[in-house]
Order: C-alpha cells, then sequence, then structure tokens
C-alpha cells in the first residue's frame, strides 16, 4: 500500500513529467489555454498513458524479450500510442465536438507526445513490475494532469492582466511554467524510491 | 471600534439575523432636523411620459389644452405601467424631447406645462373614506390611476405588489422606514411628520392583501422617527399586529432582500420576488402616498426631496411638485452657481450623476444632491490595479466576489461573469465604496449587464429572424412544388391560354399568402 | 533469419490487431453530420444578408464548419460573432474586413412607391408587407437592416434609416478613467496574429 | 470635464499607498530585531533590498512609459523589504541586487505590475537565490555575534567590509561565524539516524530562544515575538483576516502534533515547527499577500491548509530543511482554482455550486 502510493507521489509531484523531467512540453503549452480544455486533455492523456503503460508493458514481457525484438521497442511502443489515440479521437468527436475542435491538432499529437512514449520506454528502463508501470504510467498521467489544470487556471488570469507587450504569449508562459517548475523544486527528495 | 463593539453587542444579543456584508458610511444626514416644506410653484413643469419602470405612456392631450391639477395626461400603456398626471393647472405648451434625470443624458417625450399660479385641482376623483369595507381591487385601481410607484427609489408600479395571489397569500407587510442612504432624510421627516397618514396607508396596504401582521422596519440612526410612529401606533386600535423594529445602522439595509433577510432570517431565493416567501415590501413615502391616493383622492403629483450635499448653501425637505425643474428647485435654496458642482439625483450610493440641472423632478426624486467638484468621492477617483485584497467580497451583501466579476465584464467575458451571478448583483456600491484601489466596480458591472441584455436582444431577434426565414424558404419551396403541379396538370390539357391566366393566378396567389402572413404578425 | 521473420510476423500481427480494433471503433463512434454547424449558426446574427459571399447564415456556418472558412466574414456580427466563432472553433481571431455599422431599418416611402412587390420577393425575413399595386411598408420590428430590398426597388424609394436608440436599451459604456484598456489590448493582440 | 461614472459616489477613503505602508509598518517589529541581533549589515541588507527594488521598479515603469507615481504606491518598497528579511544576514550586496531584480522584473512587471503577479515576488526571488546559490543561502550567522568578540557587527567599516566584501576579506573563515539553522541540523540529524529529541539537545535548542530570536535563522524570520506582533497588528488594521495565518499554523501544528506524538523520534513536536524557520513569516506576510492569495474566505482557508500540509511534508520528508517558502510558491499556483471553486455563498441561491 505504502509503496503504490510512493511511486503515485513520486510520478505526480516529485518526478513531475513536466516540470522535472521537461517532457511533454508542446501540448502542455498548446492546450493549457483555458481550463476546460485543459481539463479534456488531461482525460485524454491520462487514457493514453496509463494504457499505453500496460500495453507496452504486456509487448515487451510477452512479445519483444522472448522473441528477442527488444531493439523494436520503439516501433512497438508509437504503434501502441498511434492507435490509442486514434481511438480516443474518434470517441472524443462522438462525445463532444466542442472539446474536439478545442483540443484541434493536439488531440493526434499526443501520439508524438514524448511524454508518453518517455512513461513507455522508462517503464521498461527500470524494470517495472506490471502493476508498477501501470501506476507508474498512471501517475505520469495524473502530475501531467495537475500542471496543466493549475497552469491553464494561471494563464487564464494572465489572459486578462495588462501583461507588457514584449512578454505577451509565450514569453510570459514560459517564465511562469519555469516558476511553476522552480516552486516544483520544493519536492524533491521528498520520495525515495 | 465603537461601531464594531456595538455591532457586535447587537449580533450577540438583540440580533437574531443580520445579512452578510455591507458597510458603515458616514451618513451626513444634515437634513435629519429639518422641517418640511413646500417648494414654491415653478412656472414651468416637464412630465417625462415614463417616470416608472416598465412601458411608457401615451399622451392625452395636445398642444394648447388647458389641464388641472391631478388631471390625468397619459395613459398607460401596458400592464406594468402607471399614468401620469399634470402636476399643477395650466396650459399644454409643448409636448417634445426633454431630457430626464438618467446617466446616459438621453431626453424622453414630455408633456410641459407652463402654470397658469391657480393650482386649480380637478376633483373628478371621490374619496374613499370607508377603505375598510371597499373592494381590494376597487383600491388596486385607484392605486394605477393614481399613478403610485415605488418612491423608495424603484419605482415598480405599486398596485401590481397589492395583489391578492391565492398561490402567494401575504403573511407579512414589511414598511421600509430605513433610509440607509446617507445625506437623504425624505423617509426621516415623513415618519416624524406624518405619522399617522403612513400607518393609514400601511393598514390600507394589508387590507388589500388581506394580512394583519406588519413590521415597521427603522434603523436606531432615527429612533425618533422610530417613537414617532411607535406613538401614532399606540393611538390606533386598528393595528394591533403591526410593530416597530429598530435595526442596526447598516448600509444597504434598506435593500428589500437584505432587510427581509435581517428581519425574518428569510432569503429571497434568486430569480423569485419577496411575495414567494409571503413578504410585501413598501416603502414608507408610497404607504404615504397611497393613503393620500385612496382617502384623499389625491394622485402622485408631489413628493418630498431631501436637497442637500456640501455645495448646497441651504439644505431642505421640500415638497416638491413632480415636473418641477431641477434648477428652479435648486435656486430656491440658494444654488445657482454650477461651477464646479456635481449634482446626483438620489443618494450617493445609488445615485445617479447628472450632466446638468436642466431636467425635471420626477417620481423617483428622493434627493437632489449638490456635491462640490473637490470633495466629490472624497478625492478617490483614480483607478488603480486590483489587489484582490478582499474587501470587496467581503462589503458585498449578496455574497458575490465583485474583483472578479468586474475582471470578467472589463475583458468581455460574459458566460463567465454570468456563471459568477453578475446578474445578482444590487449595485448597491459596497464594493466600490470600499474598494483601496478605487475600482468603479459597479460601473464595471453596470457595462457587463447592459452588454449581456444587449447581446441576449441580439440573439432572440437573429432567433426570430432565422426562423423567419426558414418560414419563407418553405414557403417558397411549397409554391414551387405547387407551381410545378400545376404546370403539368396544365400541359396535359394542351390549352396555351389557360396555361398563362394559370401563371398570373399563381402569381396573384403567392403574392396574396404572403401578405395574409406579414399581417398576422 | 528467424528474428526478421518473428519481427515481421509479430509486429504485422500486431497492426492488424489494432486496425481491427480502430475499425470497430469508427463503426461505435460514427458521427453523422458536423455538429459544429449549429453551434456556428446559433452564433451568427440571422440578416441573411449575403455580405459573407454565402446565400445566407446557414450555409456560411456550414462553410465555416467544415470547409475551413475564415471566420471573419461577417460583417453584421462584427468583432464580437468572429471572436465567439473562433473561440468555438479554436482557431486564432482574425480581424473582422469591415467595420459593422451602426444597425440599420429599411424604410419606404410610400408616396413613391408603385406596389411592384420585388422588394417583398427580396426580403429573406418576410419582412415587409403589402400586396401588389398596393403601398408597401417595412415592418421595422423584424427588419434585419440587411439591405437586401434596397436594389431591386425600380423607383428607388427604400431609404436605409439608423435604427433609433431607446433609453431603455442604452447601457454604461466601459468607465473612462480606464477606458477598456485591458480589452481594447487583447483584441489588438489577436489582431496582430492575423 | 465631467467623467460620467456609475453610482456609488462615494469613497470609504482606504487607499493601496496606506494598506502597503501598513504591512510596511507592520514589519517593522521584526525589522527591528534584525538590526539588534545582526547590527549595521541587516540595515545594509534592508536598505540595499528596498532601493534596488525601487530602482528596478522606476526602470520598467519608464521602459513601459508608465508615469513614475506609480513608485509611491509602497508596494517596490514593501517587496524589498520583506525580501531582505527573507536573506541570511551574510548575503553579499550583489545577492541582494540581483535578488531584487528578479523579484521586481519577474516577479511582478512581466506580468503587469502591482495586482497581476501570481507568484509572491519577493518570495519568487528568495526561491531563485535558493536554487541558484544554495551554499550562501543556507550560511547562518551566528545571531548576537553582534557583540561577540570574533566579529563586531555593531561597527560600521567590519560590516561593510562584510556586506561588499564578503567574509574572506576579513580573514574570516565561515565556519568561525556561521552555524546550522534548528531545521537544516534536525534534517541531517535525522538522516544519520540521530531522534529528533537528540538532535534538538546537541543543537542547545531553545523554544525561549526561538520565541524571541536568538536561533539562527534569516534576518527577520528569527523572532517569533516581534512578527506576531506584526501579524497582530495588521488584523487590527484590517490589512489582512485570520483565515490564512490561522489555518496555515492551524495545520502544520496538528501535522506536527499528530505524527511526533505516533513517531517522536521521527517527527519534531508542533512548537518546534512553529517556531522554526520561516513559517511565521510565510504565514503572516507572504501567504496573506493579497495578490498572490485567495480572495474569498474559504479559498483563504482552503489556501491555508495546503500552505501547512505543504510545509510540514517538505519539512519531514523533503531534500530541503525548509518548506515553508515552497509551498506559498505551490499554493500560488492553485489560487485561479481556488479562487474559482471556493466561491461564497450568494444570497438566494442554494449552497451547491453549478460550476
Amino acid at each position: 500500500m505504502t509503496e503504490v502510493a510512493l511511486i503515485l507521489l513520486s510520478a505526480v509531484l516529485v518526478n513531475n513529467f513536466v516540470l522535472t523531467k521537461f517532457l511533454g512540453i508542446c501540448p502542455f503549452l498548446g492546450t493549457s489555454g483555458k481550463v476546460e480544455t485543459a481539463v479534456g486533455m488531461s482525460f485524454a492523456v491520462m487514457f493514453v498513458m496509463t494504457l499505453a503503460s500496460v500495453c507496452s508493458w504486456l509487448v515487451q514481457e510477452f512479445v519483444l524479450v522472448p522473441l528477442g525484438l527488444e531493439y523494436l521497442q520503439t516501433i512497438f511502443f508509437i504503434l501502441i500510442i498511434a492507435a490509442l489515440v486514434q481511438f480516443i479521437e474518434m470517441m472524443i468527436h462522438k462525445t463532444s465536438p466542442v472539446l474536439y475542435q478545442a483540443l484541434g491538432i493536439f488531440l493526434p499529437l499526443i501520439t508524438t507526445n514524448c511524454a508518453v512514449l518517455g512513461v513507455a520506454l522508462l517503464n521498461v528502463q527500470q524494470e517495472q513490475t506490471f502493476v508498477s508501470s501501470a501506476l507508474y504510467g498512471f501517475g505520469a498521467a495524473v502530475g501531467f494532469a495537475l500542471v496543466l489544470v493549475l497552469f491553464a487556471g494561471l494563464r487564464e488570469r494572465m489572459d486578462v492582466s495588462p501583461v507588457p507587450a514584449l512578454f505577451k504569449g509565450s514569453p510570459l508562459t514560459l517564465i511562469t511554467a519555469g516558476m511553476m517548475s522552480l516552486a516544483f523544486m520544493g519536492f524533491s527528495g521528498l520520495v525515495k524510491i | 471600534m465603537p461601531a464594531m463593539l456595538r455591532n457586535l453587542a447587537q449580533r450577540l444579543g438583540m440580533m437574531a439575523h443580520s445579512f452578510d456584508g455591507g458597510i458603515h458610511p458616514s451618513d451626513h444626514k444634515l437634513g435629519a432636523g429639518l422641517h418640511s416644506e413646500p417648494c414654491p410653484l415653478s412656472p414651468v413643469h416637464i412630465l417625462p411620459m415614463k417616470m416608472h419602470i416598465g412601458e411608457a405612456c401615451l399622451p392625452l392631450v395636445a398642444v394648447g389644452d388647458r389641464v388641472l391639477r391631478g388631471q390625468k395626461i397619459a395613459r398607460s400603456e401596458g400592464y406594468v405601467s402607471v399614468p401620469v398626471h399634470a402636476s399643477t393647472s395650466g396650459r399644454v405648451v409643448r409636448i417634445e424631447e426633454y431630457a430626464i434625470p438618467h446617466p446616459s443624458g438621453m431626453g424622453m417625450p414630455s408633456i410641459i406645462i407652463e402654470s397658469d399660479g391657480d393650482d386649480a385641482s380637478d376633483d373628478s376623483l371621490e374619496p374613499i373614506t370607508d377603505w375598510r369595507n371597499t373592494d381590494p381591487a376597487l383600491l388596486r385601481e385607484r392605486a394605477r390611476m393614481c399613478g403610485l410607484a415605488g418612491l423608495g427609489g424603484a419605482v415598480f408600479p405599486t398596485f401590481i405588489k397589492l395583489v391578492q395571489d391565492s398561490r402567494f397569500p401575504i403573511e407579512t407587510v414589511v414598511l421600509n422606514g430605513i433610509e440607509c442612504e446617507p445625506w437623504l432624510t425624505t423617509d426621516h421627516r415623513l415618519m416624524l411628520e406624518y405619522a399617522d397618514e403612513i400607518l393609514t396607508g400601511l393598514a390600507i396596504i394589508m387590507h388589500m392583501v388581506n394580512t394583519d401582521s406588519a413590521i415597521i422596519a427603522i434603523e436606531d440612526n432615527k429612533s425618533d422617527a422610530a417613537e414617532a410612529i411607535e406613538q401614532a401606533l399606540a393611538l390606533r386600535d386598528d393595528l394591533e399586529g403591526a410593530r416597530v423594529v429598530l435595526l442596526p445602522t447598516r448600509y444597504p439595509q434598506g435593500s428589500e432582500k437584505q432587510l427581509i433577510y435581517s428581519l425574518t432570517g428569510r432569503e429571497v431565493p434568486a430569480g423569485k420576488l419577496p411575495m414567494h416567501i409571503g413578504m410585501l415590501c413598501q416603502n414608507v413615502a408610497t404607504a404615504r402616498a397611497l393613503y393620500r391616493a385612496v382617502v384623499r383622492a389625491e394622485p402622485l403629483t408631489e413628493r418630498l426631496v431631501t436637497v442637500s450635499g456640501d455645495a448646497m448653501p441651504r439644505p431642505a425637505n421640500l415638497h416638491v411638485r413632480i415636473g418641477t425643474p431641477m434648477r428652479y428647485v435648486f435656486a430656491q435654496q440658494g444654488l445657482t452657481d454650477f461651477e464646479d458642482v456635481r449634482i446626483l439625483h438620489g443618494g450617493p450610493m445609488m445615485g445617479e450623476l447628472l450632466r446638468h440641472p436642466d431636467v425635471p423632478v420626477v417620481k423617483s426624486t428622493n434627493g437632489m444632491l449638490a456635491m462640490l467638484e473637490a470633495s466629490f468621492m472624497g478625492g478617490h477617483t483614480q483607478e488603480q490595479a486590483c489587489i484582490r485584497c478582499g474587501h470587496c467580497s467581503e462589503a458585498c451583501p449578496a455574497g458575490l466576489v465583485p474583483n472578479l466579476l468586474a475582471d470578467q465584464c472589463r475583458s468581455d467575458q460574459f458566460e463567465k461573469a454570468e456563471s459568477y451571478d453578475l446578474f445578482d448583483c444590487i449595485e448597491c456600491g459596497a464594493c466600490s465604496y470600499v474598494c483601496p484601489s478605487n475600482i468603479p466596480l459597479v460601473h464595471y458591472f453596470r457595462y457587463g449587464k447592459g452588454q449581456i441584455a444587449q447581446q441576449r436582444r441580439e440573439k432572440s431577434f437573429a432567433e426570430a429572424s432565422r426562423l423567419r426565414s426558414e418560414a419563407r424558404e418553405m414557403r417558397i419551396e411549397r409554391e414551387n412544388q405547387a407551381r410545378a403541379a400545376r404546370r403539368s396538370s396544365v400541359r396535359k390539357t394542351h390549352a396555351p391560354a389557360a396555361e398563362s391566366t394559370a401563371k398570373t393566378d399563381a402569381a396573384g396567389d403567392s403574392a396574396a399568402d404572403k401578405t395574409d402572413e406579414g399581417s398576422k404578425d | 533469419m528467424t528474428g526478421l521473420l518473428y519481427a515481421l510476423l509479430s509486429l504485422g500481427t500486431f497492426a492488424l490487431l489494432a486496425g481491427i480494433v480502430l475499425a470497430v471503433a469508427q463503426k461505435v463512434f460514427y458521427v453523422e453530420g458536423d455538429p459544429m454547424v449549429d453551434k456556428i449558426d446559433a452564433l451568427l446574427p440571422q440578416t441573411q444578408c449575403g455580405q459573407c459571399g454565402y446565400p445566407g447564415c446557414k450555409p456560411y456556418a456550414t462553410a465555416v464548419a467544415s470547409e475551413g472558412e475564415e471566420v471573419n466574414h461577417c460583417v453584421p456580427g462584427g468583432e464580437r460573432t468572429m471572436l465567439a466563432i473562433a473561440d468555438l472553433m479554436g482557431v486564432e481571431p482574425k480581424a473582422v474586413e469591415q467595420e459593422a455599422a451602426a444597425p440599420m431599418l429599411a424604410f419606404v416611402r410610400e408616396d413613391e412607391c408603385i406596389g411592384c412587390t420585388l422588394c417583398i420577393k427580396a426580403c429573406p425575413v418576410d419582412a415587409i408587407i403589402g400586396a401588389p399595386k398596393q403601398y408597401h411598408t417595412v415592418l421595422a420590428d423584424h427588419c434585419t437592416g440587411c439591405e437586401l430590398c434596397v436594389e431591386p426597388c425600380p423607383v428607388d424609394c427604400i431609404d436605409m434609416l439608423v435604427k433609433p436608440e431607446l433609453i431603455e436599451h442604452w447601457s454604461w459604456p466601459l468607465p473612462e478613467t480606464r477606458r477598456s484598456r485591458l480589452g481594447h489590448e487583447r483584441r489588438e493582440h489577436h489582431a496582430g496574429h492575423a | 470635464m465631467l467623467v460620467m461614472l456609475s453610482s456609488p459616489h462615494m469613497h470609504g477613503g482606504d487607499s493601496l499607498r496606506m494598506m502597503m505602508l501598513t504591512v510596511i509598518l507592520a514589519l517593522l517589529p521584526a525589522a527591528a530585531v534584525s538590526v539588534y541581533l545582526f547590527g549595521w549589515l541587516a540595515v545594509l541588507l534592508i536598505l540595499v533590498c528596498m532601493l534596488s527594488c525601487l530602482a528596478t521598479e522606476a526602470v520598467c515603469l519608464k521602459l513601459m512609459g508608465k508615469s513614475l507615481t506609480t513608485l509611491l504606491d509602497n508596494s517596490a518598497a514593501l517587496t524589498g523589504l520583506l525580501l531582505a528579511l527573507t536573506l541570511p544576514a551574510l548575503t553579499p550586496w550583489w545577492m541582494a541586487v540581483v535578488g531584487s531584480i528578479f523579484a521586481i522584473v519577474l516577479g511582478k512587471q512581466v506580468y503587469g505590475g502591482l495586482g497581476y503577479n501570481i507568484f509572491n515576488p519577493a518570495l519568487s526571488a528568495r526561491v531563485i537565490l535558493l536554487i541558484s546559490f544554495p551554499l550562501q543561502m543556507t550560511t547562518w550567522i551566528i545571531p548576537m555575534s553582534a557583540a561577540t568578540p570574533v566579529v563586531n557587527l555593531y561597527d560600521l567599516s567590519t560590516c561593510l567590509t562584510l556586506f561588499f566584501a564578503g567574509p574572506d576579506a576579513l580573514k574570516l573563515g565561515l565556519d568561525a561565524i556561521s552555524m546550522a539553522s534548528p531545521l537544516g541540523h534536525v534534517k541531517t540529524e535525522w538522516t544519520l539516524g540521530v531522534p529528533v529529541a537528540d538532535a534538538l539537545a546537541h543543537y542547545h535548542y531553545s523554544y525561549l530562544g526561538a520565541f524571541l530570536g536568538t536561533e539562527a535563522g534569516s534576518i527577520g524570520e528569527t523572532s517569533v515575538l516581534a512578527l506576531l506582533i506584526g501579524g497582530v497588528f495588521l488584523m487590527a488594521r484590517h490589512s489582512i483576516t485570520w483565515h490564512i495565518p490561522f489555518s496555515y499554523l492551524a495545520t502544520v501544528a496538528v501535522l506536527a502534533a499528530l505524527f511526533s506524538g505516533i513517531d517522536p523520534d521521527h517527527f519534531a513536536p508542533p512548537m518546534f515547527h512553529l517556531f522554526a524557520g520561516g513559517l511565521m513569516l510565510c504565514a503572516f506576510f507572504m501567504a496573506t499577500d493579497p495578490v498572490s492569495s485567495p480572495v474569498t474566505p474559504t479559498g483563504q482557508i482552503v489556501f491555508g491548509i495546503g500552505c501547512g500540509v505543504l510545509t510540514w511534508s517538505i519539512r519531514s520528508f523533503g531534500g530541503y530543511p525548509e518548506g515553508a517558502m515552497f509551498s506559498v510558491l505551490l499554493m500560488n499556483c492553485a489560487v485561479p482554482l481556488i479562487d474559482h471553486y471556493f466561491r461564497p455563498r450568494v444570497y438566494g441561491h442554494e449552497s451547491g455550486r453549478k460550476s
């Protein structure tokens, strides 16, 4: 039980993918304009990341290793992720057309979200068990979702601020992301795995 | 600090309930000790066609007609409307657009009467002295006929509220003598000088809505008024269910919803009226006007106005005829030079800044304040950035978060502002009053509300247009089909002459169809 | 050799599996029509004026939703409509090409009208009434000010008048202390993108 | 010219300048204690920080073509003072200047100036300094060394040399005048497996000393008493409400009491947590910074609890000995969401939120 909590805590806060590993920055900046969009993106990423971790672990364990095909890791994992993303894209299009519009190009781009592939590869690298890799994937996604939603809140506030023209848009967004990352450094050493 | 302690004591002991938020502005009630006096008759009276909330009236008189005081000169159009009466005898000289006390500075069609000095009354209306045995419906018609509208400032037609609705029986009538606006002293003076008239008005209201319970609410900075009412009450035997409640002074206690909460601990649900929880609120001045209308058959042609302000040489409480030009009233009290003076219509918290004094006194005019430009707002006019101190949210009696709302209105995020309950704002101004950054919060809310109303109008117009356009397309489609059908049948008969007649017929039909449809709307 | 065979086989099988799953999903989550059209149509002012280059509001909405048409073609809707559509579509706002004029009303000078019914046929919202050889009148409450009736009139008896402003519809402008600075800047910022 | 403004046409008289000035006044006791403890070093540090904040603000305003009168709102001076009070006494002058520039530029002006910053400017500068210069930012001078024979901090020239040229110029080893902070000490010992009580005993920790301010720490955070006086003054002047400080301190105290009750060897007692490090300063002056904290009372309580949980967690488990600054910054990120979800109940509405 403690271990479950520790893995989650580590993935969510201490080793946050966005703020300490700097993975998945593209969708982080692209879809954090509005809280609603960010929440939608969060769920999509959570779904894809968790399933991708599980599937990639299964493939790694039962296909690649027995057949000695570890060198095909990347291709296989990308294939899994791409299929999952296609699936969720269709699902969102059906269930929430507005969210589908709002996420726009960033939805198919989850495929190339390095955080998703990162989780899958890190799981293999760290030789996680099935459960812990699922947890790790889920935790990483929750961490991504957490900072995405927090950041969307901040950006909504910055949107109505009289920001100097020089810093308007991306510069201020990056500065703020940096400040958030600094704040997240406070978590360093919180969990030792 | 003493105010804080007193407040605390009242909260703990005497007071069972107290509305959230609120402020304690210094009250400047210069006129509290000044006996009311009549304002001399002005040579000209300007009577706008709408001095109430609702639809405007249509003139019944023409230029050159002679009118009498109390004569109906404009009839009401629609339900939410009351007629307009001449406030003195004289001749109608013009009917034209005239500026009214409104922040837009825009005008309103008005009847302009030149006074003949006789001040002769129209006495076609019969007094109803035996109102106790009169059908409430008749009394209600009397209230409408006499042009009564809420004199506390909202000017909602009074008769509409004075109704017996079996679904929402009125349990308690609240007579509002709070007058929490700084500077204003009209209700205060009325209670001191016309306690009996007010109480009779209250008795009529209670008879009309069929209840025997009433609360007369007064703030504790007017304890003399409360005493006067109590004394008058003691002398009467018909108002046993009425009691005076003295509330601790706090702005905006006079606001209907906040007052009801202070008195009963019950809230009027959002989007509902006090009558939905069995309450009816009337202002003391309205109660007196009702008494005058019923027992003395006097339409609403005069009201008490506080003429005050720090630029006012002689503050006073004046009985002013409705339609009297404000410039004339100010001149009577010694103010003729309006250089560096700001004129407020109503109190400083909810009243409106006027562009010039050339507007008439209307039914909602409870005060006319002349403020020195230098002391206006205490000099706090330069808007600074919001530091989110939360004082506005603490002061808000409605439980809103004004600074977030203002941000949303300012940046045109109206949907979000609505979801933050912009329309629950009562525009009392407590938030702007406490704001250390001098942000005109209420101004932003009014901007937002106006824009949302505009968008709603546009939206419903667009929707109506869409339906009309779709209906038209369907009709054209139908016509084309009909024409095609006819043409094919005609062709079968091989009669060229008949074909041409059919064609003209079809054209005529379609035009006729169309006019029919158009005239239906 | 076997390694390569395994690789090809496993990858192929896997791709096939994924393909089947997606094909099924495609059936399950099939979206009929484009739900965005109605949403966009609801934002348009429904003047049916055709100034966007489409024969009405709905066709323009369809074009925006499915043909990637720009969001800034609606003239009467002005900037507000453009921003609303851009927001809904999640695209960058573009500057409106033409400032929206004050709301107008068509008015028929009745003594000059010959009762030809051409304007009646032109009106997209049936806001003009009158029979042949009779004076025609514009129903002010329904006129959208689209000007489509002006052109067909053979005697030029239709005027476009500015819609009178009502005191009830007056609303406070932004305070002059810091007049709309933020909103203004934000819009300029967006316009800059275009 | 008549500017048409909507009602109200009356104002209560509060002003930004006065609010900021009140906070500066409330910080005076803590500043006075720091001068007593660290002599001219504290004076120099405070002056340099305040002046460089004001200068930076002036430059920023000039660059953006805004009126310099904004300087008079006292907010830049306040940021400078707050930053100075969170710095160790031995901070070199250039670090103070860099920190001040960070505070004003990155903390405030890039967001559009006063009122729009997301993070507390002084705290963000402090954290940037801590991460950039970890050694200097955790080197604590022995308090009361003002009068010790090693170095006389009441002597202006000594302090000028220390401040502008560093301890090396006086041929002083850092070890001679510095020591670990109580929090740092306990954390180090704890990682070595020493029980908390023993660690505190080795340190000669005194609760009274911590209360009055004679334990090591940044110049303005040592004296709990002085900070309490300032906090109470702020509440009396209605500059802040009780919600954030109370919920913050109470959360730390409750968590500490709970865990030190379960395992006193690993977790420090509540009193130690409350008196140690920058908690008091953060609770009364940083977390309550109106701009970067929630607006509504419920939101403020949530904010305070969040700060408390994070502070205690970082102190008890994290890599850094002190978590107060980080936790306030972290909670700053959540303010827009807290504001959205913890609005007060609107009159006439059911208590449930629609969205």
